[in-house]
């Protein structure tokens, strides 16, 4: 079984992407979850979501406490140590930062590999909103599943320009990271 | 068409109904009245053996709205005298469809009902009946909701200005300076120290496309009141002065000459509001003096201590509010009129003058 | 077909299935999502209902009473708080007989508030009246809320479906919703008896007395007791006609010798399970899913205890004062069965949304070395956050 | 014990019928039909009330129809009836009294041009016992009228030439036109009454000589003699009787002439001869009469016996009336009267309790005249009927059936019992007769008489009425007043019914609805028909719970609440 955790801020469609990540692993014929660390936060506030994949039905409800990956949708919330605390050793940790990874690993002293994904979002959409870019990257990262199971998902969410615009995003996130760089790790967990 | 069914409905129902008692187990006998109740020439919502007091405005209020609006209704009542004198079980005195839940949901229950018939494509009407506990104070929130949502219900309030049902506590259409027993007149208090709540103009507020008070002792106006709600297809509201013999403490004999004269004097207006505004009031043809009404109610009776200065007082200020009720809605009549108060119950022979 | 819904969308189109004719609608937390997705359906026409948006869960359950009385299949759902706002309505529905089905998100009643779940506001009106089916899951609680309808149309006894609210209400996960022939065949349209018609013009809800009031009340009990053969059909003919089943009244999964039973009901049985899968050095469990807790099913519970040394009951509320409430009516249950008593130990956990996690098991396990029959805890305190005086 | 319970206690409609609230009852409603005050001022005996309702209905057949069950002559009583009904009226002291003598007329009017049949005559039956009426005036044909309903064969023995008695010899045509008097008298006979005409009492037969032929007799001989008068023994030669003079008038249209006249009396004849000597010339016409004018300081039995109409019309016409005054002595020049010395005087209480005229010293004034002319009344005359005065001036009854003392099948009606004065009494007098006469032939029990309850004013629920003026009555101005014109006009077609309609029904159900609208209980039926009680209403004592708005609420004071039996 695969379990990520997702950190973003209220507002940056954290929960959306845990649904979306969860979606794209239906479309690609596994099972899934994905629910937020329920809140009555407003927007701006940390936020946390989960997903789990596995290619059987998940019976556990609890929240995931030892990521196979973490996904972080705004570097500032690496101040807080216990943000990476749980991850496994080994882990991938994917942030949304306008450094290189290198540099974001060395700040932290942890792994990392950096997006500039709010960038990346704001130029194509306007709009700082991480979430597709990170995904696209993730699945590039561990190719847990073809970028179109992604796709359909978002298609299952979004029209139009925006379901465009998000499409050129995923396409443009996977040329930016290495593809399969963490597919170890996930074949790893999903045995 | 849909006229055509609905006229063959109607007709179907009252065949139906008849004006028989069920004669549900054999030990029951039947009346000797029976056939003579069975060829009444109008129709019958609120049947005779119901446990009313004696006078009670209250069940004459329901059975002049159940006979004028019936049969094709279905009654949400509220918990209150009403609902236990009516329906003592194993008996009911209604030969209407009739929900009682609770004290304050009476109004939500007939959203519920209205929205049932609605899917069902039915034009059965709906009226939510309760008290003016019911409906002032603690069944407010749902009539509230059930207005805004323009559900088309018929909500009336049979008002007798008390918690009577329990035993004559002061509500929020209690009057000032009413004696109740959580109002009490003693050597502190002059009776309730509040103001009876207008209750009329918060619901005219919600823009509905009727509300209206009227009273037990006008029951001409109060059929014309209920005929042109159930002509309104959305929310409408009648409040209906209901003398309660027992908490207003006076022979019940007396009831609609009670009813009359709070009419009379300006406490109780008689106001009609379309859409928030106030078409129509009942004029008042010669102002009685609101002692007139007072006197004859032992809830007032602390009025009349000659030793206590308060009492005048009292007095003179329920006499002001009757006033500013009557400049208020201008309820002075100018002149003779048909339907002011002392035209509207004018009698002939074969029955009341009919108005429109 | 299987589609990836989160729990709330699943419920509102599994509603759409059953045709409701009125539905309620209000807000509250972890509800919310269901209502609005009704509402949703409705706006997209998807769904044909008199959707009514109340001003309150009062009015609400007031609302789906009215349109039950007037013969309409209703539907409302709500939490918490709100559960409680209507717990008025609640008993009055039962006690008229209306028919209607009810789902619960499970949260936590405050003070202090606290939007998260556990199962303290449907314990609150267990007594109510109402049938209350606890769902494991989202499937679960899919194929629940279609059943509750067969139910409370059968008993004129309303249904209300429980889910842990966020934990299922929120989460995202493949479910089958099924056709809607497949509903229309196992679910016959409404027909209320005794609904309000002026053609045939009852009363209902007289002021019943003491000549009749005790009377009135054995045949709510006795409905409530014979509804629990209405509940395993409904599961059984839903069974035949699905390929899943929920469970009936309760089920049991585990080695057969086992002598250790955990009982549990809502979602937290599936995390015993993966826990118990993960952790096969422990003793052998078996896991008793509690699907049906009012009528309570106390012969099945006795038949799935048969041959238990040790019993674990862990609930998600609890009587302050008294302890567990599941755990003492087991006891009462099996100690008025004919099998000998297993020692039964009593688990208050998750109260306030505390997440329930897998480590949580094997501690669970090891505490029975220690705890004495009839022991109760809130198992996941933590007592050093208390002043030592509230501890 | 069978099952009984329903389902969570729902309850099937109307079974609250099963519950008889009747039984919490300490007082109940019950019709009181009370006296309306018009029917109790009535001479006739009529029910105003009755006929009005059904006017109210629309039914002015049913009206005529029930007022000539009492009085058969409605369009003669409804002109010259002095209507102590209107008098009495309630509705007076709210607006203005009901004009029910103009509606009576109106009614008499409608039957005799549709020429409607009086109602509830029976064939004439020979086996049935003959019955002799003597003087075929107002009381005569009252009492044969009634006689022939009741089935009996009925003769009556007029002196003169035709029927009518003073109604023809003694009411000017401008109160009664001839024409309607006949109509209205010749239907009455119609009725099957045998008349034989120029049969003098005394004169052509006896009264012992009829029992071969009737089994009773009914006297409706009237007034036919003067009483005497004079002042201080002196009499005038040229004295005129006020009776003799209008009798002269009514049949050949002669009055002496004078300039100035005073009359002496205070009665219908004193104001009739008035008016006629002021429309004949007189200058000065002046009514002396120890009676009051009407007025709220005037007591009802002090009121001058006048229909009140009539007093007003003479006073427009000029006729001055001086009340409260006797004539004291008359000053004679020669035999011929010059003046009268008159003096106040006012009937007072004496020391017996009985009212006495008092006369005031030193009121004594003195009123020139050319002549003076008394009428003061007139008595029996003695022929044919000696015995039965007993020395007296009237055939006094011993009840007002007209029994007479020693004499079991003779019967006194009208102005002969010396009791009466109007139309309207003899009417009443001759009905009752017929009642008497039945139940001595049929050896039945007389009728009760007890009257009913009256209704006061008070007994009223005044909310339910609105002020509505009365009908005005045309009227032939003064100065187009000729001797034959009738002076008042008809009220009649929707006019008169809107008028009805003005009627409180005093007494009496005014199938108001009312009681049937206002009952909480539901407990009062209404019945498509008219109830035993003469209500279309019943009370539904298994429910009535006693409470009492019928009764505070009936408009008409119908509705009384007694305890529970």
């Amino acid at each position: 079984m695969i379990e990520i955790r997702i950190h973003g801020r209220g507002g940056q469609g954290n929960v959306v992407a845990a649904y979306i990540l969860a979606g794209a692993a239906f479309n690609a014929g596994r099972y899934c979850q994905a629910f937020p660390a329920f809140g009555a936060e407003r927007r701006g506030a940390p936020v946390v979501a989960f997903v789990r994949i596995h290619d059987s039905p998940i019976r556990r409800r609890s929240q995931v406490r030892s990521p196979d990956y973490l996904i972080v949708q705004d570097e500032h919330l690496l101040h807080d140590p216990t943000l990476t605390a749980g991850l496994k050793p080994g882990g991938g940790c994917l942030v949304n930062s306008n450094l290189s990874s290198e540099d974001l690993s060395e700040m932290y002293g942890v792994a990392m590999t950096a997006l500039p994904a709010g960038q990346m979002s704001m130029a194509m959409m306007g709009r700082a909103v991480p979430n597709v870019p990170l995904l696209s990257a993730f699945l590039t990262l561990t190719e847990l599943m073809p970028l179109d199971a992604l796709k359909k998902a978002m298609g299952e969410r979004f029209k139009g320009t925006v379901l465009e615009k998000n499409i050129l995003l995923v396409d443009e996130a996977a040329q930016r990271v290495p593809a399969g760089a963490w597919k170890e790790i996930s074949l790893a967990r999903s045995a | 068409m849909t006229e055509i069914k609905d006229a063959q409905r109607l007709e179907e129902l009252r065949r139906k109904h008849g004006r028989l008692a069920p004669d549900l187990s054999a030990a029951a006998e039947p009346s000797p009245n029976d056939d003579v109740r069975s060829r009444q020439p109008r129709f019958c919502g609120l049947e005779s053996g119901h446990r009313a007091c004696q006078g009670c405005g209250e069940a004459l209020g329901a059975r002049l709205v159940s006979e004028t609006a019936g049969p094709d209704v279905m009654l949400s009542n509220a918990t209150g005298c009403l609902e236990v004198f009516t329906t003592p079980y194993p008996q009911s005195a209604w030969r209407v469809p009739f929900v009682h839940s609770l004290f304050e949901n009476a109004a939500a229950v007939a959203s519920g009902m209205e929205a049932a018939l609605k899917a069902k494509g039915k034009r059965t009407k709906v009226i939510a009946q309760g008290g003016d506990g019911g409906t002032y104070d603690i069944g407010f929130q749902a009539l509230s909701g059930m207005l805004e949502r323009y559900h088309n219900v018929l909500y009336v309030c049979y008002d007798n200005e008390a918690y009577m049902n329990t035993g004559i506590q002061r509500s929020g259409s209690t009057p000032h300076a009413a004696s109740t027993t959580t109002s009490p007149a003693g050597q502190e208090r002059m009776g309730k120290r509040h103001l009876k709540k207008d209750l009329l103009s918060i619901i005219a507020a919600h823009h509905v496309p009727y509300a209206a008070s009227a009273s037990v002792a006008f029951p001409v106006d109060v059929r014309r009141k209920v005929r042109r709600a159930m002509d309104v297809e959305g929310p409408t509201f009648l409040a209906i002065h209901s003398p309660c013999p027992l908490g207003w403490g006076h022979d019940g004999a007396l009831t609609i000459q009670i009813a009359r004269l709070a009419v009379e004097c300006g406490l109780y207006p008689m106001v009609e509001f379309e859409r928030g505004e106030v078409v129509s009031v009942m004029p008042i043809r010669d102002p009685k003096p609101v002692t007139e009404y007072l006197k004859v109610q032992n809830r007032y009776r602390h009025l009349f201590n000659d030793k206590d200065p308060r009492a005048r007082e009292e007095r003179e200020h329920l006499q002001a509010l009757a006033d500013f009720n009557i400049a208020r809605y201008n309820l002075k009549g100018v002149g003779e009129d048909v339907m002011d108060t002392d035209g509207l119950d004018t009698v002939r022979r074969g029955g009341p003058v009919q108005v429109m | 077909m299987l589609e990836a819904l989160e729990g709330s969308m699943a419920i509102a189109k599994a509603v759409t299935r059953c045709r409701p004719e009125v539905v309620a609608a209000y807000p509250i937390t972890p509800q919310t999502h269901i209502v609005e997705n009704i509402s949703k359906l409705v706006a997209d026409g998807q769904l044909k209902t008199e959707l009514v948006s109340v001003e309150s869960e009062f009015s609400a359950a007031s609302v789906v009473l009215g349109a039950a009385a007037a013969g309409a299949r209703a539907y409302t759902a709500s939490s918490s708080q709100g559960i409680l706002l209507m717990a008025e309505v609640l008993f009055n529905i039962s006690g008229m007989r209306i028919p209607m089905v009810l789902t619960c998100a499970n949260r936590a009643i405050g003070a202090p508030i606290n939007i998260w779940n556990d199962q303290s506001d449907s314990m609150a009106v267990r007594d109510s009246g109402w049938i209350q089916i606890y769902c494991a899951d989202n499937q679960e609680a899919v194929d629940s809320t279609i059943q509750a309808y067969r139910i409370t149309e059968r008993t004129e006894l309303p249904v209300m479906v429980c889910m842990d609210g966020f934990v299922l209400t929120h989460t995202y996960e493949p479910v089958d919703i099924p056709d809607q022939d497949l509903v229309d065949s196992y679910l016959p349209p409404f027909e209320f008896k005794r609904a309000l018609d002026p053609m045939n013009p009852k009363s209902l809800g007289t002021m019943v007395g003491p000549d009749f009031f005790p009377e009135i009340r054995h045949s709510h009990h006795q409905a409530m007791v014979r509804s629990m053969s209405e509940i395993e059909a409904a599961d059984a003919d839903w069974q035949n006609l699905t390929g899943r089943q929920c469970g009936g009244l309760l089920s049991v999964d585990g080695p057969e010798d086992a002598d250790l039973g955990i009982l549990c009901i809502g979602s937290a049985i599936n995390t015993l399970h993966a826990a118990r899968e993960e952790h096969p050095e422990l003793r052998p469990a078996k896991l008793i899913k509690l699907r049906c807790y009012r009528p309570f099913p106390a012969a099945a519970l006795c038949e799935a205890c048969r041959g238990l040394k040790d019993l674990v009951v862990v609930e998600r509320a609890f009587s302050p004062g008294l302890g567990g409430i599941i755990g003492t009516e087991v006891r009462a249950a099996l100690a008025a069965g004919d099998g000998p008593m297993p020692r039964i130990v009593n688990y208050t956990i998750g109260l306030g949304g505390r997440d329930i996690p897998i480590e949580l098991y094997p501690q669970l396990i090891e505490s029975l070395d220690s705890a004495h029959d009839g022991a109760f805890k809130i198992f996941d305190v933590e007592l050093e956050k208390l002043a030592e005086e509230d501890r | 014990m069978s099952s009984v319970l329903t389902r969570s206690g729902y309850a099937d409609p109307a079974t609250s019928l099963n519950f008889k609230t009747g039984s919490w009852r300490t007082l109940r409603p019950v019709h009181k039909h009370a006296t309306a005050p018009c029917h109790g001022a009535c001479p006739a005996g009529e029910d105003q009330q009755a006929w009005l309702a059904k006017i109210q209905e629309n039914d002015v057949r049913a009206a005529w129809e029930t007022l000539v069950n009492i009085n058969p002559m409605p369009a003669i009583t409804g002109r010259v009836c002095p209507h102590p009904c209107e008098t009495a009226c309630n509705r007076g002291q709210l607006d203005q009294p009901i004009a029910i003598h103009n509606l009576e007329r109106w009614l008499g009017d409608e039957a005799i041009a549709n020429d409607w049949p009086y109602p509830n005559v029976p064939a004439i039956d020979s086996t049935r016992p003959k019955v002799a009426v003597i003087g075929a005036g107002p009381g005569g044909l009252s009492a044969a009228y009634h006689l022939t309903r009741r089935g009996y064969r009925v003769t009556i023995l007029e002196a003169l030439t035709e029927a009518g008695g003073l109604l023809k010899s003694a009411i000017p045509m401008t109160r009664l036109p001839r024409d309607v008097l006949d109509a209205e008298i010749s239907r009455v006979l119609e009725v099957g009454i045998d008349l034989q005409l120029r049969q003098r009492l005394g004169r052509d037969f006896q009264i012992d000589e009829l029992g071969d032929e009737y089994a009773a007799v009914f006297l409706g001989i009237g007034c036919q003699k003067s009483r005497e008068w004079s002042v201080g023994g002196a009499v005038p030669a040229d004295l005129h009787e006020g009776l003799h003079l209008l009798k002269g008038w009514v049949d050949h249209l002669s009055m002496p002439e004078a300039e100035r006249v005073v009359v002496h009396g205070g009665g219908n004849t004193a104001v009739d001869l008035c008016r006629i000597m002021k429309r004949k010339g007189a200058a000065e016409v002046t009514l002396i009469t120890a009676s009051g004018l009407p007025g709220p300081d005037t007591e009802p039995d002090d009121v001058l016996n006048v229909v009140p109409r009539e007093l007003d019309e003479a006073l427009e016409e000029g006729v001055v009336i001086i009340p409260h005054a006797t004539i004291q002595r008359l000053i004679m020049r020669g035999s011929r009267v010059v003046g009268v010395e008159m003096v106040s005087l006012k009937k007072l209480p004496g020391k017996s309790g009985r009212k006495e005229r008092i006369a005031f010293e030193g009121t004594e004034r003195v009123v020139a005249t050319d002549m003076v002319v008394p009428c003061i009344g007139e008595v029996v005359d003695p022929e044919g009927v000696a015995d039965l005065l007993h020395g007296g001036s009237y055939l006094r009854a011993r009840d007002p059936f007209g029994h007479l003392e020693d004499h079991p099948n003779v019967f006194v009606g009208g102005d002969a019992r010396g009791d009466r004065g109007t139309v309207s009494a003899a009417i009443g007098d001759g009905r009752l007769a017929a009642a008497a006469i039945d139940s001595y032939l049929s050896d039945t029990p007389l009728p009760d008489l007890t009257p009913r309850p009256p209704i006061p004013y008070a007994g009223l629920n005044l909310h339910y009425y609105e002020k509505k003026a009365r009908v005005p009555v045309p009227k032939v101005p003064p100065e187009r007043r000729t001797d034959d014109l009738e002076i008042e006009g008809a009220v009649a077609g929707a006019a008169a019914i809107a008028e009805a309609h003005r009627c409180f029904s005093c007494g009496n159900c005014l199938a108001c609805d009312n009681c049937w609208t206002l009952c909480p209980d539901n407990a009062v039926i209404k019945t498509a028909q008219l109830a035993s009680d003469g209500s279309h209403y019943l009370f539904d004592y298994d429910f009535c719970k006693g409470c009492g708005i019928c009764a505070t609420e009936c408009p008409c004071g119908y509705i009384e609440m007694i305890a529970e039996p």
